[in-house]
């Protein structure tokens, strides 16, 4: 049993078949690559993940709860959280402030954020939002409005701000592009220590092969929307369909 | 019936002056992305180009008459326009007679020149500016405009007759075996109506069938792109915004018989256009009009005897008095983008 | 148990500082000299002041923390007159009771109104608030006379019934109050040439600005607060982070329509007549314009602005040429009647004329309103953070 | 030290008048020196060689081209006060207590203000020049709304209100105080005096439909002329409330035609009027024929301004004002003589009556001894005077309003230069447009009490 079970799901816009039957399973404590060339439809499947869009027809469980027909936020309350592949972050607010608010959203969930306590009086919410910095080496740059900062350190910032929330999914919506070789290792280290610390699982769409390999533990391979293969690493090198699949085979 | 068909006349009349003034809006807010509190004022300063012909050809040459006396009991003075003494008595009153549609020989070149001042002087430094900042800043200028005009022409409204030859009305009814009297209509709104048409044709013929709208069209969808390829696209957007302008020029110049302007016509059209634009859909120009012309009609409707009696047996006296609203209340709750608009403009 | 930062306090200490002693501050010029044209120091205005500071400061919560730009505010301020006048013609000339009606009746059409009208967002949120207050206006105007007495405006009058106080039946009409105190008194302080005016009115509202922003300035700070200006940058991550955001702009808009209905029952309170023009759009336009003006997303920008308009409604249309030859009277003839021709356009009959100039110059040179002026102004005299300092985001334009 | 509340409590309107001189010299912070009210009598008496009076009027706004004419109409007032120029009506004046040295030997200062035509923003007006520049009177205003709400607040604030340009029945009705006055005529008044002229030109057979704006002006013309007409024999087709923000009419006026009636009336005022009328004739209304008769449109309340705006449209319409320039008598004379010398052109009917008041203000304080509100109305109500343009004219006591004739009048066909639109089809005789005090279209207000504030 996966946590994350998708069965035939089909997702068209107009004329175009996006999604065809997608079969997905992500294991409960893995990190789960979806590879594929670019018009694959990856982007479209985690989209269906997280309630931006709904598919036609087909099943999304997760951890035995469908997630079809239920509002983005309240999918994010069960436990699916998502970086995205322009990092959305509120951009407005400090790097402390941004993390300080999932970190709020964790405790509080529903409408109950206290009108007239102080931010910093919350002791407990501070230091966790502080940890989840250190985490991802960002602590000092914590009095920094978000905007002003870099691509890459507004992805790091939109992991911490996912982690904070200490998601049972986490969807990676490819989470090293336009970094810098340094800071993709740094990412790569990242993730796999989070996921031996807190056995979180990932699934990430992922175009550096390099990443893909150095992390994840099992791969679907997406092409034209439908799941060609589905196996571990070591079989997808040099797996003629993946090969037909990025060089263009007769189709 | 009859009523029926008078108040479909009558909306498609007041429709005509939403949607050209909605069209404007829109074409501005398309194009540049800028929302326009002055258009109402353009739409005010075309009104007074009319009266402005008005007082050219009223300009008079001064004779003392000391037979006769004014209110005083001095001698009286005696005025000859201009424009009789050099064209004669027949040309010269013809000239007075028809200045409103002549003043659109005005409008067009004021239009356009006010259009390009304020593109070029103040709207462009806007573009990049959050939208509040874009209303308030030409919010303000509504009122520096508004009241420029106020101090050269005073608060009073200035009657600005449209030609004799189209004083009265067309009787309808009688072409359609009805009663005489039962479907009557103005000349000049029908003049009104049929001008607009015009208009609005001609703005969309422009930017389907030219290559100048085709790169405008670009830009509405994409401006980045269009820069890249090497397209002077910000010249074209300034002669987009003159553009608007002179639409909204024309619609308030020809609007001049239909009711006396004054210096705050603008702002009582503004409201209600916005109202318009944003029920028709930012940025969609088929929406603007369609809008227009829905608001002006179901306007016309609720302003029927019949139709106010029955929203007051619903507990809903003066339904006139809040059509407007309630239906882009309504059409809102129903429609999240108004009725043609697009995903993501000024939603956020 | 609340502590606000240093900053803060200064913040707070200056406007109280500044509303205890605005009967001073705003009469700098002797009585009787030329200058005094300007003073704004007499109830009337001061009460205007405070009370249109509320306003702002109430507006500012919804437009400056989450962005939405409500059109229709005025209606809430119209509801919460309506209400206060009401409770003076039925219950008694106590502002207590009214006040508290008018707040609460302002929050049930703010709740009814911002659930509705929440349901969209940007312009389409703008367009929707403004249809509502244009309704209200309209309906006030003319139908609901019987309620509103339409467009002479609601009074009190001496036949009404006032439960507590008992009628007063004939003689002269009641006056507001707060348990005897009556809001009208005025003790004025004599200072050589100046007179100073202390009005128990101004004093209640000043109390009540005060109040209101220190309210606001706790909101703007706590959690709440902080998640209202997530909504305002990005409301797509809100979602992902499991939050939806429609309860917290709701109460955010019921929040700053219970400040406007406090406002708007003050205005009672100091005036008991309630018009109906109070909802109409251009006087929601004029909230908007305050917090734009002034700075909107900053804590004092809002009163800064509010003050601002008010005091060329209030004062620079009351100058007139007979004022201006005074002025000038020490010129030659020629000259003084040329500078009184050129500024008779900006000033009286031509007030709107210099406010619309100077919203443009404003917005053109400060685009975080006065209160980027301010800073400017304390950056160049090398103060460094003390008074007036805002969130994070002060500088930002909003939107 | 808690200082009792009692006799803290000052004024309830301060006084800058009485603080100028009054004020002491070089008193240190520790001991301020409080005034005691018991100084001042009423609010705002003036205590140095001056008075002040605040004229407030609509400045900007859709009348502020009617303010501008009240405006002129009072400096002149301020000008023949003070001794200055020929002294206009107060040669005219049947009452010879004014002497051209201001009011009470005290000269005669003014302040202004814009009411913007809200109540709101008038009221903001007159407070002002109460509490800051120590007015003692305040007049003005170009609608009943205004004039109502400042009328309210000047019984409150202790001052006497001389109201300008307001028509509705309700100033001197309903919402009468005894701190206000209006010399200008009302609703009642225009249907008593247009009744009869209509019935005499349109004959006692008409079927009127009337276009109403939908307010309480509106309302209470309408219900006059209603009445006033029915009573010569015409009846009523319909009446159609129209929005206040109505720009455009055609909509109302298209179904006219066809709906029976011969007679249109437009119970509409200001930029409304000039638009439905407009409006009107551009349908052609006024050529066609209905029920064998012209087809006639009546505007019961007229102003030159509207008839100014309105244009070649008024032609042969019929309607009522309070004064016209046009008038014979030696009071009318000699004021159009002062205003037109002063300002190139004759004056409006609001010009005339904001004159008038302002003259009656200063009279009432000379004759009266005092300028203690409830000395001034003392001297006002049952005042019998004539010279002001309007014949023999009374303030009566019990609700303040000017009785006197009332004009009808008519657009001119061909009017000789541009002051000249309208001209007098007739002059109703005052006991013609009288009513009793309890008419039930004035029903349900209370003067109350004088109030002098203090």
């Amino acid at each position: 049993m996966g946590i994350l079970e998708v069965q035939n799901v089909n997702k068209s816009f107009g004329g175009l078949k996006a999604l065809q039957n997608v079969n997905l399973n992500i294991e409960e404590g893995t990190i789960h690559a979806i590879i594929g060339p670019n018009g694959a439809g990856k982007s479209t499947l985690l989209n269906c993940f997280v309630g931006k869009l709904v598919p036609d027809t087909g099943t999304v469980m997760f951890n035995g709860q469908s997630l079809l027909g239920i509002k983005p936020h309240e999918i994010n309350q069960t436990g699916v959280s998502r970086v995205f592949q322009t990092p959305e972050i509120f951009t407005d607010l400090s790097v402390m402030e941004n993390v300080l608010i999932p970190c709020f959203a964790k405790r509080d969930g529903a409408f109950k954020m206290n009108a007239l306590n102080r931010v910093r009086n919350e002791v407990d919410i501070q230091e966790k939002a502080e940890q989840m910095l250190i985490d991802v080496n960002m602590i000092d740059k914590r009095d920094m409005i978000a905007s002003s900062m870099s691509r890459g350190d507004k992805r790091r910032l939109e992991m911490a701000m996912c982690l904070a929330q200490d998601p049972k999914l986490l969807l990676l919506d490819e989470p090293t592009a336009g970094m810098a070789r340094a800071d993709t290792n740094n990412t790569i280290d990242l993730l796999s220590e989070i996921q031996d610390r807190r056995h979180i699982t990932m699934a990430v769409i992922e175009h550096d092969m390099h990443v893909v390999f150095s992390l994840a533990q099992k791969i679907s391979v997406l092409a034209q929307g439908t799941v060609i293969v589905e196996d571990l690493p070591e079989n997808i090198k040099g797996h003629p369909k993946v090969q037909e699949a990025y060089l263009g085979g007769a189709h | 019936m009859d009523q029926f068909l008078l108040q479909v006349l009558n909306g498609l009349d007041k429709g005509s002056a939403y949607a050209l003034i909605a069209l404007g809006l829109t074409l501005i807010f398309g194009t540049l992305g800028v929302v326009n509190f002055a258009h109402g004022a353009l739409f005010m300063v075309g009104a007074f180009c009319a009266v402005s012909m008005q007082k050219i050809f009223e300009i008079s040459k001064i004779t003392i008459d000391a037979t006769k006396t004014d209110f005083l009991g001095n001698p009286l003075k005696v005025k000859t326009p201009y424009v009789i003494e050099w064209f004669g008595e027949s040309a010269g009153n013809a000239m007075i007679n028809w200045s409103v549609p002549l003043a659109i020989l005005l409008a067009i070149p004021v239009m356009l020149l006010v259009g390009y001042i304020m593109e070029r002087g103040l709207i462009k430094h806007f573009y990049k500016r959050p939208h509040a900042d874009q209303i308030l800043v030409t919010f303000g200028l509504a009122i520096v405009i508004q009241e420029i005009v106020k101090a050269s022409y005073g608060a009073n409204p200035i009657p600005t007759p449209a030609p004799s030859q189209f004083v009265g009305s067309f009787d309808f009814g009688v072409l359609l075996g009805m009663d005489p009297n039962a479907v009557i209509y103005p000349y000049w709104r029908l003049i009104y109506f049929a001008f607009s048409a015009v208009i609005i044709s001609a703005v969309f013929a422009f930017l389907r069938f030219t290559t100048f709208g085709m790169v405008v069209r670009a830009g509405m969808a994409d401006r980045e792109t269009v820069g890249l390829l090497g397209i002077n696209i910000d010249r074209r957007f300034t002669l987009m915004f003159g553009a608007a302008a002179a639409v909204a020029g024309l619609a308030g110049v020809m609007y001049t018989p239909i009711n006396s302007p004054n210096y705050h016509m603008g702002m009582d059209f503004l409201v209600l256009s916005f109202v318009v634009v944003v029920v028709g859909g930012m940025g969609s120009l088929p929406g603007a009009v369609l809008a227009g012309f829905m608001l002006g009609i179901l306007e016309s409707f609720a302003s029927m005897n019949a139709v106010k009696e029955f929203f007051e047996m619903l507990y809903l006296p003066s339904i006139d008095q809040i059509i407007i609203y309630l239906v882009a209340i309504i059409v809102l709750l129903t429609r999240p983008r108004g009725l043609m608009g697009k995903a993501g403009v000024m939603e956020e | 148990m609340n502590t606000f930062s240093k900053a803060d306090k200064n913040t707070l200490l200056f406007v109280i500082i500044i509303t205890m002693l605005a009967p001073f501050i705003l009469n700098p010029f002797p009585e009787g000299s030329a200058m005094a044209q300007f003073n704004a120091g007499y109830p009337d205005l001061m009460q205007r002041f405070a009370i249109f500071g509320i306003l702002a400061v109430g507006f500012n919560i919804l437009f400056g923390l989450t962005g939405y730009l409500s059109f229709g505010h005025a209606a809430f301020l119209g509801v919460g007159s309506y209400s206060a006048v009401w409770m003076f013609k039925l219950l008694s000339m106590n502002i207590i009771p009214a006040l508290i009606l008018s707040v609460i009746i302002a929050g049930i059409f703010a709740l009814v109104i911002g659930f509705i009208s929440l349901r969209r967002s940007g312009i389409y949120f703008s367009i929707l608030t403004l249809a509502f207050a244009q309704m209200s206006f309209s309906l006030a105007y003319s139908v609901l006379t019987p309620i509103t007495n339409g467009e002479t405006g609601l009074q009190i009058t001496l036949n009404d019934p006032r439960i507590l106080d008992g009628g007063t039946g004939a003689g002269n009409l009641p006056v507001t109050g707060l348990f005897g105190l009556e809001m009208r008194n005025t003790f004025t302080l004599d200072l050589g040439a100046w007179a100073f005016q202390f009005n128990v009115g101004y004093y209640i509202c000043a109390i009540f600005l005060i109040l209101a922003f220190y309210l606001s300035m706790r909101i703007f700070r706590s959690p709440f607060g902080l998640m209202l200006r997530a909504i305002k940058t990005n409301q797509t991550r809100l979602n992902y982070t499991g939050l939806n955001s429609r309860p917290y702009t709701l109460a955010a808009f019921v929040i700053s329509g219970m400040y406007a209905g406090l406002a708007g029952g003050l205005m009672a309170a100091m005036d008991p007549l309630a018009g109906a023009e109070r909802m109409q759009w251009t006087a929601s336009g004029e909230i908007v314009l305050m917090t734009i003006l002034g700075g909107a997303g900053t804590l004092l920008g809002p009163v800064l602005g509010a003050g601002f308009i008010k005091y060329f409604e209030n004062i620079f249309s009351k100058i007139n040429d007979n004022v201006l030859h005074t002025w000038f009277s020490i010129l030659p003839d020629g000259l003084e009647n040329a500078i009184v021709w050129v500024l008779h356009f900006f000033v009286g009959k031509g007030w709107h004329l210099t406010l619309g100039m100077l919203f443009m110059l404003v917005v053109i040179f400060l685009p975080g309103g006065l209160m980027e002026g301010a800073d400017r102004i304390r950056a160049r005299f090398g103060r460094n953070k003390g008074k007036g300092e805002d969130t994070p985001n002060a500088t930002n334009p909003a939107e | 030290m808690r200082p009792d509340l009692g006799r803290i409590t000052m004024s309830n309107f301060t006084r800058r008048g009485l603080l100028k001189t009054g004020a002491v010299a070089g008193a240190g912070l520790a001991m301020p020196t409080l005034i005691t009210s018991p100084l001042a009598a009423y609010t705002n008496e003036p205590t140095g060689g001056s008075v002040t009076l605040g004229f407030n009027v609509p400045q900007t706004g859709p009348y502020a081209d009617e303010g501008a004419d009240e405006l002129r109409a009072y400096q002149l007032a301020v000008e023949h006060l003070n001794g200055g120029g020929d002294g206009g009506m107060m040669n005219t004046f049947s009452s010879k207590a004014l002497k051209g040295n201001g009011i009470l030997g005290k000269k005669v200062e003014y302040v202004t203000g814009d009411t913007q035509t809200k109540s709101d923003a008038a009221r903001a007006s007159a407070k002002s020049m109460i509490e800051k520049d120590g007015a003692i009177m305040i007049t003005g205003g170009s609608s009943s709304g205004v004039a109502v709400a400042v009328q309210g607040l000047c019984q409150e604030a202790g001052v006497i209100f001389m109201a300008g340009l307001t028509h509705s029945n309700d100033t001197t009705g309903k919402d009468k105080k005894a701190n206000g006055f209006r010399h200008f005529f009302n609703g009642y008044m225009s249907g008593a005096a247009l009744a009869p002229v209509l019935a005499k030109e349109y004959g006692t057979d008409r079927r009127a439909y009337h276009l109403t704006a939908d307010y309480t002006w509106g309302w209470t013309q309408q219900e006059s002329i209603q009445q006033a007409t029915e009573a010569k024999g015409w009846s009523t087709v319909n009446n159609v409330l129209t929005p206040l923000a109505t720009t455009d009419f055609s909509s109302y006026i298209a179904p006219v035609l066809n709906s029976g009636a011969d007679v249109l009336v437009l119970n509409h005022y200001g930029g409304n009027m000039v638009n439905s009328l407009t409006n009107a004739v551009q349908f052609g209304l006024r050529d066609k024929q209905v029920n064998g008769k012209n087809f006639e449109i009546v505007v019961p309340l007229y102003s030159e301004l509207m008839a100014k705006g309105a244009g070649e449209n008024i032609k042969g319409i019929l309607g009522s004002t309070n004064w016209s320039w046009t008038l014979g008598d030696d009071g009318t004379k000699a004021f159009v003589k002062a205003f037109g010398e002063k300002y190139g052109f004759p004056p409006s009917n609001a010009a005339q009556t904001v004159y008038a008041q302002t003259l009656l203000y200063a009279d009432a304080c000379e004759r009266a001894g005092t300028f203690n509100p409830c000395g001034i109305a003392e001297a006002l109500e049952g005042f019998e005077f004539d010279g002001l343009g309007n014949g023999p004219t009374l303030y009566r006591k019990e609700d303040h309003q000017c009785f006197k004739d009332v004009l009808v009048m008519k657009g001119k066909d061909n009017p000789t230069n541009e002051y000249d639109a309208l001209e007098i089809v007739e002059v109703t005789p005052r006991a013609q447009v009288e009513y009793a005090p309890d008419h039930p279209m004035f029903a349900g207000g209370d003067l109350g009490q004088c109030n002098p504030g203090a």
